[in-house]
């Protein structure tokens, strides 16, 4: 069994090990947390010059990663909440997404940018929010968000070898997920997984929203449901063609954006390439789930209804489909990924 | 420059008192898995905060980070309302959205405290532009901590400031951690952070927990200054955490912190040294009274909140924007 | 005859003439260009406690600006470019935006953001960013981009009075363009106009996109060809009633986002809405017009394919109503908004 | 201390010579409409850059801001590549994609100047890393100007460059001016940059342009400091621009910048003083021919432009991302 936060360690030792030019910095990557113990081990194997702890200066600390990186170190910067990388717009924007392109081309920025996007115990308005949708909006940037311990390990070494900027988002939910072992198969920046098949209907997951899926398959799939699973896996670029291909089978959609504020989002970007595309037509007029247009509260109980539920996942399935499923009873904590979990991050 | 007198320093030791027996409840009670936020507490590092609180005047406004319980409660915050903050129920002082990170309490002129390192401070820089304009009473204090000086806001705040002569005051808690990272891995050795705002030009001083009435009289000194002189203040005080960044345990078994500097602080208790010396002023000075009802005042309170905790229901939509 | 420049300049004076705790401050506020002349008088009526320059620290800035608002100090702040307010988006995002929310209503924040969009004389990739989306993704926040003097002058005092942070985005190029006299007439944030009714099409406009289409309106009904044309006036929040009114009786839409990359758009996400709506039937798949997913180039001659033309649209029309529009020949320079133009910014 | 040679001047004087040059036919052929796009001249600062391009060495790094030119072209930047990029020609030194703010030349180890202000400051901190990682000679000089001081980021950057101990030497150029703002509405009055700096522990330096051999002089002897040292430093110059802001014009008809000012810094050229020192240690000195046939060198590239300004066409596609 190896966990998703194994899997990355594993990704960025391999990468440190096979690139020396490679660089790591980030707060918390030498404490004892061990950056939610992704970085475990690698302080002892590489030194303090290729894995160091920053100041708490985000915005700088981006600036000195794109540095570096335009002079052939490559970098992984990483932060514990997306929610303070917004220090840090400027130098992603006006410099990492676009070195290469305005001097024209003679320079690349090869930087990773780890985010974890908190969910639950009370991570309230300033440490849950998952902004993958502006990211995806910035030319010149990548946008990856893996979802298993397998797909995580790829591409984030992918990721790394990448010659452009990728932000890598990490959902703190699934750090604890586990796959009996590891598959190193490569994925490509730019595809998608199909996780299952099926006529009735195309479900389109990314990062948490694959696991939510993948927990009610059984029961879905017990009422006679079955429907191709689409694992995004990297938002930009999007895989369209592989879900053009399966909506051209299905006619049949359900977006699972349930990290993202609906405007905006992901699942309208989707919602708006294939109805703009002449010969995809649905049965039913596409759906997706998302968060309300409202930040996170903190409190355990105004959070129960915030959150997709898979009883909202559920309903949505019957509706599409036209079809029953015997509904769950959910006795799950909505604001903890396991029961072991006790916070606070 | 007057010391502060033995009234005020019993109010001092009451109000840290009041801070450390509601923080260590909270400790305690938090592993029952009722209060389900991140919860940073101020135990060992209450003095500050009480002595701001006492030495300072009801229409000065306090903002704070992310580490705030200490300074709401200091302000005269809403105790009951605060414990239900924690506990995610309407009746809390921010409706439960907030949680431990972002108290509010503006009858006390608890202006706020939020989580983003560094985030407040030019929301306090606009508040005391604010009180500038209106010529209103009173200055701002805005709490921060170490790391808060490696973000670049920090400055561009205290450039403001000073352009604009304002009236604010800093009160940096340095306990010379960020999580688990000391000061060394952060900012050049030997810096010392009053010392590199004075010469922003604006007046800085330092104090010392561990020399607790030396430092409750500097406090007051840059209070005074501030009131005199119209002009912006800073003082770093170096102090220390007892538990966990975030959460109520101690985690010194993870061996971040030099155990000197453990025992050093530990025996240095800064409420302890203040009760000592009151107790030495005034032979009579006697807490238990106060103590003792203040532990039966804050236990009725969990256990109410225990006894029914179905909250209200709101709808969180009414509080994304504002009604015209 | 009224210039936009010089209603944002009325509307400025009357909001400050009437309410007298309202600040104005930004870069240029009281330079010799006074902020494009939109901020003319305005020193020497209400004095520099109340209209002030400030240092170049934008992130701080509108930290102040929200404690300013917080404290009964609504205030208005400036960039003379978007591309500059990236160093702000924690104090926007994560304060601004959720002040009222995260302490239970306690506080409004009325502070009104005007930002100003770069376009052609060589701008390029960093005096050219239109990042609406943005702003209409994150809960709290409303997003208002006027298109003519009138609109602009109301809006912008609407704007001022609201208790919410309002981003207020001008299109640069919208500063000269004028009308006969300013209408004073009230209009709601939330609210677009229509500004000419018919049955073939429903184009949907705002800021500079709504003067582009204006300017061919005379050609196209020429051919035969009337549309409802919407200008949006504000993104967020959306007409929807009115678009989904236009779209039951025309069936057909175009979307001119043409200040925008594509991806994650305010046009995908018009699509998304309107596609999830079971009511809305289009006799073609919609269609919307933006710029590549590419930054700016600064290069006359790269920008020339860069922006959308008139030729662009005209096809675009053409394509929709199934009718020929006679193709007109434009010698106007892309780059400019008027032939007196000659930049810098 | 050695003073710098008489070869060393003669060098530095040429080379603010050419930047003068380049910067005044650019003034005058910009009106023809051709310059598409925001340019910031440099007439009346060259002598910064072109003695910083003379006292550094090959393998050090320039990285710089919106007023770049001078900074380019004085670390040897490609001329032709030069102005066919304010032409937005492909031929250009950014294929015409950047334009006169964002000019590269790596060739020269001119690593890139960008337009958002201190934007470009942390890059060349982490260009200064890279270096000190690779063990590579040389030191990374980033330009800022007076206004670079008021961006968080720059201190961020500072506290870093102090706690790695990186090979950076930053050149301030204060021209008292962002823009049409005088310093005295963004800084408070009597601010000496230089010395804030040294008060995070970096070694900090003054000079004033209109003493200009002085002036040269206190470059290199920062450049010596730098390099036997090892460590950081910071150098503030005082000088002034002529022309506006931006764009190709004098606009000192809008009164903004105080008249005394603008004729004691005309009436120091630093160029002319330069010169005027060349001539007096050595009368046969004359730069006449240099100049000539500078002047037709760039006379030439601009007419060739005007004789052919078809680009070539590019992809525009092809630049957003590198291919793996
Ligand atoms: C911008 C930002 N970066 C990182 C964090 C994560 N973080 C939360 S608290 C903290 C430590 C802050 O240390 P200090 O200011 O010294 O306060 P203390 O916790 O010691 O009281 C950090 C880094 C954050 N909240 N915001
Ligand atoms: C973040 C940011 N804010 C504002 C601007 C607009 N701007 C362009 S140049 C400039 C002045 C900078 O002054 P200074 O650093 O002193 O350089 P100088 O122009 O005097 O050489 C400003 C404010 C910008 N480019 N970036
Ligand atoms: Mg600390
Ligand atoms: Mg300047």
């Amino acid at each position: 069994m190896i966990k998703f936060k194994d899997s990355i360690n594993l990704a960025l030792d391999h990468s440190l090990r096979s690139n020396n030019r490679l660089i790591c910095f980030g707060l918390g990557v030498n404490d004892p947390s061990r950056f939610f113990e992704t970085t475990k081990k690698l302080l002892e194997k590489y030194g303090e010059n290729r894995v160091f702890e920053t100041p708490t200066s985000e915005n700088a600390m981006t600036g000195i990663g794109i540095g570096l990186a335009i002079n052939n170190y490559p970098c992984v910067m990483m932060h514990q909440r997306l929610d303070f990388f917004l220090l840090a717009m400027d130098q992603l924007v006006n410099n990492a997404a676009k070195w290469h392109f305005m001097y024209g081309g003679k320079k690349s920025v090869p930087i990773t940018i780890r985010l974890i996007i908190g969910k639950g115990w009370g991570q309230g308005p300033t440490h849950s929010q998952s902004l993958q949708s502006w990211f995806a909006h910035i030319p010149g940037l990548k946008v990856v968000m893996p979802s298993l311990p397998s797909n995580a390990y790829s591409l984030l070494i992918q990721s790394i070898k990448d010659p452009n900027p990728v932000i890598f988002i990490e959902h703190r939910w699934l750090h604890e997920i586990s796959e009996k072992k590891i598959n190193k198969k490569k994925i490509k920046i730019g595809d998608c997984q199909l996780l299952s098949k099926g006529k009735d209907l195309t479900v389109i997951t990314y990062s948490l929203s694959t696991i939510e899926i993948m927990n009610l398959k059984k029961i879905i799939n017990k009422s006679g449901i079955n429907f191709d699973h689409i694992d995004l896996l990297s938002i930009k670029p999007i895989d369209y063609k592989s879900i053009k291909k399966s909506l051209l089978k299905t006619k049949n959609l359900l977006i699972l954006d349930s990290i993202s504020n609906p405007i905006c989002s992901v699942g309208s970007e989707i919602i708006s390439l294939i109805s703009r595309d002449k010969d995809i037509k649905l049965k039913n007029t596409p759906s997706m789930l998302t968060l309300p247009d409202i930040s996170t509260p903190t409190s355990f109980y105004y959070t129960k209804n915030y959150y997709i539920s898979k009883k909202d996942i559920i309903r949505e399935i019957m509706r599409l489909t036209n079809k029953q499923i015997k509904i769950i009873i959910d006795r799950d904590l909505h604001d903890v990924p396991n029961p072991k979990f006790k916070g606070p991050f | 420059m007057k010391k502060v007198s033995f009234s005020k320093l019993k109010k001092i030791y009451e109000n840290s008192l009041k801070i450390r027996i509601l923080e260590e409840t909270i400790s305690r009670e938090y592993k029952k898995n009722k209060m389900r936020c991140p919860t940073h507490l101020s135990i060992g590092q209450e003095i500050v905060a009480a002595s701001v609180g006492i030495l300072s005047k009801k229409e000065d406004y306090f903002i704070s980070y992310h580490r705030s319980h200490a300074h709401y409660l200091s302000k005269g915050g809403d105790i009951i309302k605060f414990i239900h903050e924690l506990h995610g129920l309407s009746t809390g002082c921010s409706k439960g959205i907030g949680g431990s990170m972002h108290l509010i309490d503006l009858k006390k002129n608890f202006y706020g405290s939020t989580a983003v390192v560094s985030s407040s401070i030019p929301i306090g820089v606009g508040l005391a532009l604010s009180k500038q304009l209106s010529k209103e009473a009173g200055v701002v204090f805005i709490f921060i901590g170490d790391a808060s000086i490696e973000e670049g806001v920090f400055f561009e705040a205290l450039n403001f400031v000073i352009l604009k002569n304002l009236p604010v005051i800093f009160v940096c808690e340095n306990n010379s951690f960020s999580v688990y990272t000391h000061l060394s891995k952060r900012q050049p050795r030997g810096r010392k952070i009053y010392k590199l705002v004075e010469s922003f030009g604006i007046k800085s001083f330092f104090a010392n927990q561990s020399e607790t009435i030396k430092m409750i009289n500097t406090i007051n000194k840059v209070i005074s200054f501030s009131k005199f002189s119209k002009k912006p203040a800073f003082i770093e005080i170096k102090n220390f955490r007892y538990l966990e960044h975030c959460g109520p345990n101690y985690d010194d078994n993870l061996n971040y912190r030099n155990n000197r500097e453990i025992s050093f602080w530990t025996k240095n208790d800064a409420v302890f040294i203040l009760e000592k010396y009151l107790v030495k002023l005034d032979k009579t000075f006697n807490h238990k009274e106060f103590k003792d009802s203040f532990i039966k005042f804050v236990n009725r309170i969990f256990r109410k909140i225990y006894m029914n905790n179905k909250p209200n229901k709101i709808n969180l939509k009414n509080f994304v924007y504002k009604k015209a």
